[in-house]
């Protein structure tokens, strides 16, 4: 067979998501990759710049659909630097536990989903049934399970009910058990071994040079994590281990995302004993008014503007799920912001796929691809 | 602190080639036995409580335990004797689909305006509940919505009515509005004394009061208008905006007081 | 004289030509004739046993939906019929009435022969291999020969759908399944090797008979495992299941394909893993026969030969769907090199110890049998 | 490191190609530097230990256009800003490509979405928006909920 191109995608079972792959194999060989973005650009950046600060949130649920927390976190982040505004310390605690709710939620479901491409289909349901209890906790204290819109410039949207704490603590002790489990399935298999040993290698160096972050840099050998490295929120308070790896393999990535878990498990115990003995406020005393509550009327917009607000530029870093997630909010003084721009760790993950594939097989591009986790949504945005 | 590597060779190793898998998966099998841990849907549902208690013991695992039901988003319940028209629900949708539309009251039988809500752009963001001052839209547990035609997906106030005629659980929770929350302003020289903002304020709670009449200076041209100001309530007032949209010489503005 | 398949499809066609030929004038009566009997026998032996393995197959797939279901945790099929046995039946319906759209560029010929040809030649197989004694087309000598013979035509059919479909990820697919197959069939027929080495004998019935008082599966176990691996890829299914490998081919060799002609390469799959299923019972799990210390009530009701191996048969299913709720997917290069440098030394090893068995014509375990080497 | 003592080491370096470094919260600075000297900015700083370019962004400012990159320090553990200003009729800048490989789709983004002109960049081609698309959506001269006419040129391979 001589060289061909073939596109994985839009629509591939490989793909999860809307996305093509296209590579040139020659035989069973990659020798060239290009991946093409943009099925599902939905221009968040430029909508937002019609809409309010807290209605911008609404978006960044529909910018990922595995990790809708952790967006709003980042965005919310940037937007208080702009607006100058500071939550309350227990809205800061509410915060950093559904980020990692989220990291589990986003975890498990990559679980599911590269399992899933290698052929292994039980793992899949093991991982879709685990998450789902983590939106049964989102659930119960956003009142969605996939759309928070929890998260507000200034705070959280409400408290946690009543006697979450005790259920959230169950859920815990489910998951500790059940990575046990995962661990036998996929660790336990020799199958699995073979197939992800030495496979997608990227070393630290070319991580850093690609732009690449989050498990497949940690998975490298780095222990770069910005909640150790430039904390924010309240993981300066909270006692956690960086998981890490060296092989940079997928292997690699999957002991360190495995490890991220635990470590979620962890941080999340110690904000559910911080949160019992620690009752107040989750929003801001002082928040201009078109923030405190998420009116204002929309026909005639120019009427707040009679007043200008105190300008601002607000950046944030979380490290996300997916890596290193990045917000720049410019305020202009209006009600809407000026700008957003959005960094997607997924984006640069994505952009560096030719220099983990090639020189593989195309059998390998599923796991490969699979531990590259990737998430179209916040990608495109 | 030192960053904690994973074992480089972990305690999970194959053993067997492939025993491992096989024995976690025969243990799945055996503990699905009694209860997978699927809730067959239509016959079974996370929102009865009742429900969510035995699936918990009969399975033995944490299902539905997070859950609660009662802060779900779904579909809007609308007490229509309650709603004030403030348009605040309107006003507050991103995503636009609420649309203000005349009903006639329950009680009074005479037009008011009220939410009529588009599902097929719905976002159940839940913004407008938080905005409603009187409680009057909420939100319900009712989750199941599919229409066979995208007019059916238009619930016209009358039909979220009936939803809150249901008696679903509703949802609890209500914002506290923020203390320094801005007021209604008034640009006093560009008032004539329409009495519109007062006409249409949802509250009643803007008056106009008499403002003294001046003596004109010799020469100085007296400006036609009603020698009346409003002022506004600030403990009884929702915020809606609705005088600032309808004064005609744009003399109300957002403020705090100083 | 042990009822056979043949014998109630004769006695059915001869109840219904005699009360055909009693109704009919004098000039009529030869439809009862001999050679009249004979052939409606045969046709009706032929929609019997077909009829009977299609049900078979369905109902094949049910068990692996529901016991996959529960290895999953979750329920499988349970809505259709009692608990969702009737639900392969809706999906076949649905399937039915679905349109087959062929590519503009596919060939026809290839594109509609190509499944077609796959069912037929799966579907042989089932004429065949005997359930119990008596219960297949007769008495043939070489029945295993002919059955593995068969067995093998599926890489040819299945290339030319993978041809003639004009698609990238069939062509790939098509290419892979050849070339596992090709691969495979040396230790399986090695393996089989084995078992005739020790019977004596290309004729199923015999090999089976001669298993009443001990299983092949004990003394031939390394035969056993080989066999069943190389089944696993024979047959396609996880973990050897890259020819569809749907991760990065889509489905592989029939990507194209929709519709019935889809429902045909679904079916053959399973009549081929319910066949593999057959041949691992039939070779080495002593067919029908259950050893004499069963109690001879459990073992001499009516069709309780039947019974039994069907019971055996969905064990040994069972199996293949355990290993693939546990097990991922292989790569190409490793399962050809599993299947050159492992599956071929070891089906050579077992053969050398079939040799073994019968030089010493002692079985290890189960003692001393007469008779035994043929 | 304080921005004022950095824009004193960085100046020492650059001279005038550094207009100032600004305080940004939570980033050790926003450096302002002029586009024409923007890849000797790109070295000094990716030689000061800034090895992780994160995120190019452009903003339209309506007179002018901005582009701003976010990097950071594995050193350090710190993030920087570096900012720079171009005319809008000619918005061009060099790439980063060269010091900062993982520039590149971050600068085609900013290109389709802003009309930056990357200059020297590899491979400058449409990466969200399809082929041949003839607007930047997010200048502020795009507007929402209007009708545009839009050829999409579909790719064969």
């Amino acid at each position: 067979m001589s060289e061909m191109w073939i596109n994985m995608g839009p629509q591939h079972p490989m793909t999860h998501g809307l996305w093509n792959l296209r590579v040139k194999i020659d035989g069973e060989l990659i020798v060239d990759a290009d991946p093409e973005m943009g099925y599902l650009h939905r221009g968040i950046e430029k909508i937002s710049e019609d809409r309010h600060y807290n209605e911008v949130v609404t978006l960044m649920d529909r910018c990922c659909y595995v990790a809708g927390m952790s967006w709003e976190h980042l965005y919310i982040l940037a937007s208080e630097q702009a607006l100058s505004i500071a939550p309350p310390e227990r809205a800061e605690y509410i915060r950093t536990m559904a980020d990692e709710f989220q990291r589990l939620g986003s975890h498990l479901m990559w679980y599911a989903a590269f399992v899933q491409d290698l052929g292994l289909m039980s793992p899949f349901l093991y991982g879709m049934r685990d998450r789902d209890l983590i939106l049964d906790l989102f659930q119960s204290f956003t009142g969605a399970r996939m759309t928070y819109e929890y998260m507000r410039v200034g705070g959280v949207r409400n408290d946690l009910p009543p006697g979450f704490t005790d259920r959230a603590r169950k859920v815990m002790d489910w998951l500790v058990d059940r990575f046990r489990e995962y661990d036998a399935l996929c660790l336990g298999s020799d199958i699995f071994r073979k197939r992800c040993d030495g496979l997608g290698v990227l070393s630290q160096a070319q991580c850093v040079e690609l732009g690449v972050t989050g498990p497949m840099l940690r998975s490298a050998g780095s222990s770069r994590d910005l909640r150790k490295d430039r904390p924010y929120s309240a993981y300066d308070r909270l006692e956690f281990d960086v998981a890490r790896a060296d092989a940079g393999d997928v292997t690699a990535r999957y002991l360190v995302r495995m490890e991220e878990m635990r470590q979620s498990v962890r941080i999340v115990r110690q904000i559910l004993d911080w949160l019992d003995t620690h009752p107040g406020p989750v929003m801001a005393e002082r928040v201009p008014r078109w923030l405190g509550a998420p009116y204002a009327p929309i026909g005639r917009e120019d009427y707040l503007l009679k007043r200008r607000y105190p300008k601002g530029v607000g950046f944030s870093a979380i490290e996300e799920p997916h890596g290193e997630a990045q917000a720049y909010v410019v305020n202009e003084g209006g009600e809407h912001p000026y700008r957003v721009k959005f960094r997607s760790p997924v984006f640069a993950n994505l952009s560096a796929a030719k220099h983990y594939l090639v020189g593989y097989h195309v059998a390998d591009i599923p796991p490969i691809m699979g531990s590259v986790d990737i998430c179209v949504g916040e990608c495109d945005r | 602190m030192s960053a904690a590597a994973p074992k480089e060779k972990p305690s999970t190793n194959p053993i067997l080639w492939v025993a491992r898998p096989m024995a976690t998966a025969a243990r799945q099998f055996a503990k699905s036995l009694i209860r997978p841990s699927t809730i067959v849907y239509p016959f079974e549902r996370l929102e009865d409580p009742k429900f969510r208690e035995e699936v918990a013991v009969a399975a033995g695992k944490p299902l539905g335990v997070g859950a609660v039901w009662d802060n779900y988003r779904g579909v809007h319940a609308l007490n229509i004797a309650t709603c004030i028209s403030c348009n605040l629900c309107a006003f507050s949708c991103p995503d636009v689909c609420i649309q203000m539309v005349a009903v006639p009251d329950a009680q009074t039988k005479r037009l008011k305006k009220c939410p009529e809500i588009d599902y097929g752009k719905c976002s159940y963001c839940g913004f407008c509940s938080d905005a409603c001052p009187e409680g009057c839209l909420t939100m319900t547990t009712r989750y199941e919505l599919s229409a066979t035609k995208r007019a059916d997906m238009i619930y016209s106030p009358e039909k979220l009515y009936e939803v809150f005629q249901r008696k679903l659980p509703m949802n609890p929770i209500r914002l506290e509005r923020p203390k320094n929350e801005d007021a209604i302003l008034l640009d006093a020289p560009l008032c004539i004394g329409c009495n519109a903002c007062a006409r249409d304020c949802p509250t009643q709670c803007i008056t106009m009061l008499d403002i003294p009449k001046p003596t004109p200076k010799p020469g100085e041209k007296l400006p036609r208008r009603i020698w009346k100001e409003p002022v506004v309530n600030d403990s009884d007032c929702v915020r809606c905006g609705t005088c600032i949209s309808v004064c005609p010489k744009e003399c109300l503005f957002w403020g705090t007081h100083t | 004289m042990t009822v056979t398949l043949y014998s109630v499809a004769q006695s059915i066609a001869q109840a219904i030509l005699g009360a055909i030929a009693s109704v009919l004038p004098p000039a009529g009566r030869g439809v009862a004739s001999a050679p009249v009997v004979t052939g409606l026998a045969v046709l009706l032996f032929a929609a019997i046993l077909l009829v009977a393995s299609m049900l078979n197959t369905i109902v094949l797939i049910w068990f692996e939906r529901k016991l996959l279901g529960r290895f999953m945790d979750r329920r499988g099929a349970m809505h259709v019929g009692f608990a969702g046995i009737l639900q392969n039946f809706a999906d076949g319906l649905k399937l039915a009435r679905k349109d087959t759209v062929r590519p503009r560029e596919a060939d026809t010929l290839g594109f509609w022969t190509g499944p077609t040809a796959y069912l037929v030649t799966s579907l042989i197989l089932f004429g065949i291999l005997p359930v119990s004694s008596g219960w297949n087309s007769g008495v043939l000598p070489l029945s295993l020969l002919l059955a593995l013979a068969i067995f093998s035509f599926a890489p040819l059919f299945i290339f030319v759908s993978a041809w003639s479909s004009n698609n990238k990820y069939s062509l790939m697919g098509g290419m892979r399944s050849a070339a596992q197959m090709i691969a495979y069939e040396v230790p399986l027929l090695l393996s089989v090797v084995a078992v005739v080495l020790v019977s004596g004998s290309f004729d199923l019935t015999t090999i089976v008979e001669q298993q009443q008082n001990y299983w092949y599966g004990g003394p031939l176990l390394l035969a056993l495992i080989v066999f069943v691996a190389a089944m696993l890829a024979e047959m396609e299914r996880i973990p050897f299941d890259l020819p569809e490998a749907e991760a990065e081919l889509v489905e592989g060799w029939n990507t194209e394909y929709g519709g019935m002609l889809f429902a045909f390469f679904m079916l053959s799959d399973y009549v081929r893993a319910l066949v593999g299923s057959y041949l691992v019972v039939l070779l080495f799990l002593g067919g029908w026969t259950m050893p004499t210390w069963v109690p001879s009530t459990l073992t001499s009701f009516p069709l309780a030969g039947i019974v039994w191996f069907m019971i055996k048969t969905y064990i040994v299913f069972g199996v293949f769907v355990w290993v693939r709720a546990a097990l991922p997917r292989v790569r190409t290069d490793q399962l050809l090199r599993v299947g050159w440098n492992r599956m071929i030394p070891l089906a050579l090893l077992s053969v050398v110890l079939a040799a073994g068995v019968v030089y010493a014509k002692c079985l290890p375990v189960f003692g001393c049998v007469p008779g035994l080497g043929g | 490191m304080e921005p004022g003592e950095w824009e004193r080491t960085l100046r020492a370096s650059l001279g005038e190609a550094v207009v100032a470094v600004e305080p940004f919260a939570g980033t050790r600075g926003r450096v302002r530097f002029r586009a024409g000297r923007a890849l000797d900015v790109f070295r000094t700083v990716h030689g000061a230990g800034f090895t992780h370019l994160s995120m190019v962004g452009a903003i339209d400012w309506v007179d002018h256009r901005e582009v701003f990159y976010v990097v950071w320090s594995d050193a350090a553990k710190e993030y920087a800003i570096l900012s720079t200003d171009v005319p809008a009729d000619q918005p061009r800048v060099a790439s980063a490509t060269s010091v900062w490989p993982s520039a590149n789709w971050h600068e085609r983004e900013a290109w389709e979405m802003v009309d930056i002109q990357f200059e020297g960049h590899p491979d400058l081609r449409h990466l969200l928006m399809p082929d041949g698309y003839a607007f930047h959506p997010l200048l502020r001269s795009f507007k929402l909920h209007e009708p545009e006419e839009l050829e999409v040129k579909v790719r064969h391979v």
